[in-house]
């Protein structure tokens, strides 16, 4: 009895949802009143779910001030978030209903690559444009017209440290140490280990971990065995502080580089004395005085209570871009918005100034900092090719 | 002609059915609805499959995602680096692609079904764990398929037509076969090895064959779910994965497929269903929810919502006891 | 066709450094009902269980129609004609009695599982043939009516017959009965009895048997084995063993009946 | 030789951390033949009441001796009462139900924590409090053996010869090794099973406790998922050892540490994730029931 009941009840509520998500016709897309509708979809719960609150909270605060600045057209934007988990099924999944059910005008997100790339192909197919936050894999932006990012592309960022290293620092020998689970990792790796083999460098050691990884010991005594002059280790800054402390710890006291994925007050509140000194190529600079870059960090640290990593300083900027776009799109809709996008030129974001190119990738300029404490000091500034 | 009928009649009935909700569907329901019914679909097939493991042969097996991985990446590897191998039609050969990804699937289940000859219980489970976890690793260092940075631009072949039709023959497959003397000989591997093996049933040999046609099946999802994302990653295929599916088996029932099929629909629209309240809230009790769900219907209802009985058995109950009143 | 079914020489099983059967002889000549008795732990299911396969002997022989068992396992045995029941009744419990028979005839199928899928002719015939012979079978013991019914929910009585059945359905030359009559008062003893002979009669199968019931084992055995400690005590009819010393000292206190 | 030493440093140190958590797993499955999944969450937890609680105390910036001993025990207490709790009101009203049942439940119960984790302590990580501070005690050649390895290598170590004194010699051991003989004679002995179970949950888990605390010493970056991957080598060394065996969890435990340091230190750290199922994979073909393990023969 009870199990016909049951049986019915999920039948029931199945249809229900069936009937209740049906298409919605005769609404223009992405614009209900007076308010326009962008989705954001990111991990806000799950195995990377530092970064993809990071890059909401960015997110949020852009909109919020966007806002209560009047708006853009007239309009105030209205964010939708839906988590996926971390998971590229669920990114679809997010995607999906943002455009089909939520009726988005354009897409926010994701943080990570693999998500993106699975997503994008949603995104392209109803032709909504999706601006990824910090999705470095070159991949995906190819995936279409409509797929842009405000990110640096992993093959940029791998050749400005492996110059960095090869022409600031001087050095020859240098160890990789990466983490074999993140693409953007793997990415940054190879394209580091390439051009700097190709400005006559050598790479005498390559070591893996996997994310969430908290022992590196048996990496970092063979890579002493062979005693680098600096080690490149293109992670997160979840795992990069502990690195770091474990290295200092068996003895190993040459530079430490890396890429943006250290831009975080957490690295130093994880590595203390261990990262400080360490060089890493990122968007920004927070010492910079910048009055854009200041108000940012004042900003967040008041909403927030602590200041923004880089990827808090990525969604910022992504949401900024996209209003950008929508300010200057001449109709609402999203082929306007995207056209608007694919000629943002110049706009000074938080995190330099960005020039959509031809393939919808940011031509910005990377600078390299050096940790010092929890602020970084700015070293130098390394044009785009 | 009465053969043909009997063998073919059902199948071919479907086949038509499914065809009409192909073309039907899209005009009904927008791509979300049909996103949702194809994950549905494929947790099915992964659910029902492992219920042959787990539910009817009485074995213990957590490593699901692994065959699932070793399907999605074969099928995809062949649809990416061949395309069109077997002719222009794009059908045949996602056809075949899906075919031989659960192919190898199967062989991997047969390297897991060898050492369950010596392993028993949660040690088998830990072992088949192990290995979803080494084939996991392992993709994530073959470069052919991108490794950590994962393979994409898979065409994206799956529809609504081929993900029922693989449901459907997967149920189909394994109802037919409970039917038989190697459906009892599977039960009876479940209610005592040592009985089994005294009345002529030789117990290793249906363990590794039911290892390997749940691996098939699972192998199959695998290429359904790589020709929906066309992307594929490492990350996806974690023994999470695996958890989620035997949840499906023991929530449903263990032993009956309709209560398998009807728990992977529950498990795939429940984080959906529950999206709503994380808007109202601002935070996010999904899965929170989701895992309080878990714990309360296994404290509440330990055989499952089905038992070993299957939808028609409770509605011939159903009818009787209302006869009866 | 050898008259002698199932032969063993100085058949012997250690575990760890336990003897547990020494030297173990046994000749069971075709239609024989042997009986195999002795005190608790004297090793009596272990030889069962090395006769089925279960357990492989240290050392020794045994040959079962001619042939070395060695290595075979338990499920090819059974296939050779050697059926077995439990002393802890070993039925499929919760499946239907018909399906605990059905599944005994598993070997006489020889159907592939794509038949099973496709339905093919072959597979219906074999199918149909398996439950004709099934219900035949337990009409015979009258369990024709409990066949729907599950296993584990029968009475403790008709499960024991119930395990018997499903030894027979696998087309036995040799059956072996481990404490067939344990826990049975005495008038299923008695019909339990009258099976055994009836089932012999009918089928024509060579029974070896376990039992504690004395007078069962006395009352239709032609020939007991004596087990104590591992090692055969004695052998011969029912009279010779009844008056054996050795076999009164090996019981002294615990039966006498 | 050097690299050598150092690489055996490393794993012995990593191993102990393994063995201390291994023994939670073993113990419940010894008594409950129950595969605690829920047990990694514990110990997460475990390091989120170490964290707090030298934050409430004031002295996460303090590192003495008093301090490690005050979390430590803290972070126990703590764990103790979650694994108390859970074994209470998730596990002892399954006792009769199939045995996946209750494994689902632990499933429940992991992922109910490590959300409820991440929306509690947010996903962020956090700095596990400084509250030791660490130097160089003892240096050969360039291998270093620090004062926060030797103190983790002598708690764990001696928090084992404290259990193993609690199973050998006291009545509530006795209690606990027969309910794990056989629960249902243990009964008739007069022994209460639930009690001896809530005690088993209750060492168990402040073991764990133990280990978090640890390993966040060591390790110190502390976050909501931290115990998934630790939780599952850990409880791939119980296996190894042979589940329910505890000496073997703390073998198990040492032989995944090392091999893994040596693994990644001489072959390739590409592999690393798959080590610890490999050696277990091979060792079960072998030995059927790990290392220590005894196999036992189905009676028929």
């Amino acid at each position: 009895m009870s199990h016909i009941k049951l049986l019915s009840a999920v039948a029931l509520s199945a249809l229900l949802l069936l009937v209740g998500c049906g298409k919605k016709e005769g609404e223009a897309v992405g614009v209900v009143g007076d308010e326009i509708l962008v989705g954001e979809f990111g991990s806000m719960t799950g195995n990377e779910a530092t970064f993809g609150i990071s890059t909401h909270q960015g997110i949020e605060l852009a909109i919020e001030e966007i806002n209560a600045a009047g708006g853009v057209k007239g309009k105030k934007i209205k964010l939708i978030s839906l988590d996926d988990q971390g998971k590229p099924e669920e990114a679809v999944t997010a995607a999906t209903k943002l455009i089909t059910q939520d009726n988005v005008i354009a897409l926010l997100g994701e943080v990570a690559s693999s998500r993106s790339l699975a997503a994008a192909p949603i995104a392209q197919q109803y032709k909504i444009p999706m601006l990824s936050p910090s999705s470095t894999n070159q991949k995906v932006t190819e995936v279409g017209d409509y797929i842009f990012r405000v990110c640096f592309i992993d093959p940029f960022q791998g050749t400005v440290m492996a110059k960095f290293a090869h022409d600031h620092l001087n050095v020859k020998k240098v160890a990789v140490i990466y983490d074999v689970k993140s693409d953007y990792s793997v990415g940054l790796a190879k394209f580091f280990k390439e051009t700097f083999t190709g400005l006559g460098g050598e790479i005498i050691a390559e070591q893996t971990y996997s994310g969430n990884d908290i022992d590196f010991k048996a990496q970092l005594t063979s890579i002493k065995t062979v005693k680098p002059e600096a080690i490149f280790i293109p992670g997160y800054y979840t795992e990069v502080g502990l690195l770091a402390r474990q290295a200092r710890g068996l003895g190993i006291e040459v530079p430490l580089l890396g890429g943006d994925g250290w831009d975080s007050s957490k690295l130093y509140e994880i590595g203390q004395e261990a990262i400080m000194g360490g060089y890493f190529s990122n968007h920004y600079t927070t010492d910079s005085d910048d009055p854009r870059v200041r108000q940012f960090m004042e900003a967040f640290k008041n909403k927030y209570t602590v200041f923004p990593d880089g990827l808090a300083a990525m969604g910022y900027d992504a949401a900024k871009v996209l209003a950008d776009a929508i300010e200057r799109s001449e109709s609402l809709t999203p082929e306007g918005i995207r056209n608007a996008l694919a000629t943002t030129k110049g706009f000074a974001g938080v995190t330099g100034v960005i020039t959509m190119d031809e393939n919808r990738n940011p031509t910005k300029s990377a600078v390299v900092v050096q940790v010092a404490g929890t602020t970084n000091k700015y070293v130098t500034t390394i044009q785009p090719l | 002609m009465h053969t043909i009928r009997r063998t073919f009649g059902l199948p071919l009935l479907m086949l038509v059915v499914f065809g009409v909700l192909d073309w039907f569907f899209p005009k009904m329901f927008d791509l979300y609805i049909q996103t949702l019914i194809i994950y549905c679909g494929i947790n099915m097939i992964l659910a029902v499959s492992l219920n042959l493991v787990n539910g009817f042969t009485g074995q213990f097996s957590i490593g699901h995602a692994g065959f699932m991985a070793v399907g999605a990446y074969i099928s995809a590897f062949l649809s990416v680096s061949f395309p069109n191998w077997a002719g222009p039609f794009i059908n045949l050969n996602f056809f075949l692609n899906t075919v031989i990804g659960g192919l190898f699937a199967a062989v991997a289940g047969y390297c897991v079904g060898l050492p369950s000859l010596r392993l028993k219980g949660d040690y088998l489970a830990i072992v088949t764990l192990g290995f979803g976890e080494i084939i996991r690793v392992l993709l994530l260092n073959v470069d052919a398929v991108g490794g950590a940075r994962g393979l994409y631009g898979i065409p994206k072949y799956s529809t609504l037509f081929w993900t029922l039709t693989w449901v459907f023959i997967c149920c189909f497959t394994i109802v037919r076969l409970m039917r038989s003397t190697h459906g009892r000989a599977f039960l009876a591997v479940r209610e005592d090895e040592i009985a089994a093996e005294a009345v002529g049933i030789p117990t290793t040999r249906y363990k590794v064959i039911a290892f390997v046609i749940s691996a098939f099946f699972a192998g199959i999802a695998g290429s359904i779910f790589a020709h929906f994302l066309s992307y594929l990653n490492p990350s996806i295929f974690t023994f999470l994965k695996s958890f989620d599916v035997v949840v499906m088996v023991v929530l449903g029932g263990m032993g009956s497929i309709s209560g398998s099929c009807v728990a992977a629909i529950l498990i795939t629209l429940l984080p959906e269903a529950l999206r709503p309240l994380q808007e109202i809230t601002k935070i996010d009790f999904r899965m929170i929810l989701y895992s309080l769900t878990l714990i309360v219907l296994m404290l509440t209802k330990p055989q499952g919502l089905f038992g070993s009985l299957e939808i028609s058995d409770l509605w011939k109950k159903y009818v009787r006891r209302s006869a009866s009143n | 066709m050898s008259d002698v079914l199932l032969q063993t020489k100085d058949v012997s099983i250690r575990f760890g450094g336990l003897v547990c059967v020494s030297k173990f002889n046994l000749t069971v000549t075709r239609g024989e009902l042997i009986g195999l008795i002795g005190p608790n732990g004297a090793g009596k299911t272990t030889v069962f269980n090395m006769l089925t396969g279960v357990y492989t002997p240290t050392s020794g022989d045994i040959r079962f129609l001619g042939e070395g068992t060695e290595g075979i396992p338990p499920c090819e045995l059974s296939k050779r004609g050697i059926s077995r029941t439990f002393q802890n009744i070993r039925l499929f419990k919760q499946l239907s009695v018909l399906d605990n028979i059905r599944i005994a005839a598993h070997q006489h199928t020889s159907y592939t599982l794509p038949e099973a899928v496709i339905l093919s002719n072959r597979m219906l015939l074999q199918e149909k043939h398996i439950l004709e012979k099934a219900f035949e079978l337990l009409k015979i013991f009258n369990l024709g009516e409990r066949a729907y019914e599950v296993a584990g929910c029968l009475p403790y009585g008709q499960q024991r017959r119930l395990e018997i059945l499903r030894a027979l359905a696998t087309d036995p030359q040799l059956v072996l009965l481990d404490e067939p009559a344990a826990g049975m008062n005495h008038k299923e003893t008695q019909a339990l009895m009258e099976t055994i002979g009836f089932i012999r009669a009918k089928f024509g199968i060579t029974i070896l048997l376990i039992e504690h019931d004395m007078k069962l084992v006395m009352g239709i055995c032609e020939r007991i084995l004596v087990l104590d400690h591992g090692i055969t005590i004695c052998e011969g009819d029912p009279k010779k063993v009844q008056s054996d010393p050795k076999v009164i000292e090996a019981y002294l206190g615990t039966s006498q009946d | 030789m050097e690299e050598f030493l150092q690489h055996v440093i490393n794993g012995v140190s990593l191993g102990s951390i393994y063995a201390l958590i291994a023994l939670g797993y073993t113990m419940v499955y010894g008594i409950l033949q129950l595969i605690n999944f829920a047990h990694s969450d514990v110990y997460m937890v475990g390091a989120f009441v170490g964290f707090y609680a030298a934050r409430f105390l004031n002295i996460a910036d303090s590192p003495s001796y008093t301090s490690f001993f005050t979390i430590l025990l803290i972070a126990m207490a703590g764990c103790a009462l979650l694994g108390f709790s859970i074994e209470r009101f998730a596990y002892r009203p399954l006792r009769n139900a199939p045995r996946l049942n209750v494994l689902i439940t632990a499933i429940g119960v992991s992922l109910f924590l490590e959300y409820t984790g991440q929306v509690v302590f947010g996903a962020t990580p956090q700095l596990f409090p400084n509250i030791l501070e660490d130097s160089i005690i003892f240096s050969f050649g360039g291998a270093r053996v620090t004062k926060m390895d030797a103190t983790i290598l002598v708690t764990a170590v001696g928090l084992m010869i404290v259990l193993r004194h609690i199973i050998q010699n006291t009545l509530l051991g006795k209690a606990m090794r027969a309910t794990s003989f056989n629960r249902h004679w243990a009964s008739l002995m007069g022994i209460s099973v639930d009690r001896i179970i809530s005690m088993t949950f209750i060492i168990g888990s402040a073991l764990a406790g133990a280990g978090a605390v640890l390993v966040g010493m060591k390790y110190p970056k502390i976050e909501p998922l931290m115990g998934v991957m630790i939780g599952l080598k850990a409880f791939v060394a119980a296996v190894l050892g042979g589940i329910g065996n505890i000496p073997g969890a703390v073998l198990g435990g040492l032989v995944i540490g090392i091999a893994e340091e040596f693994v990644v230190g001489y072959i390739s750290s590409t592999y690393r994730d798959a080590l610890a199922f490999s050696i277990l994979i091979v060792i079960l073909l072998f030995r059927p029931a790990g290392l220590l393990g005894r196999f036992s023969v189905e009676k028929v």
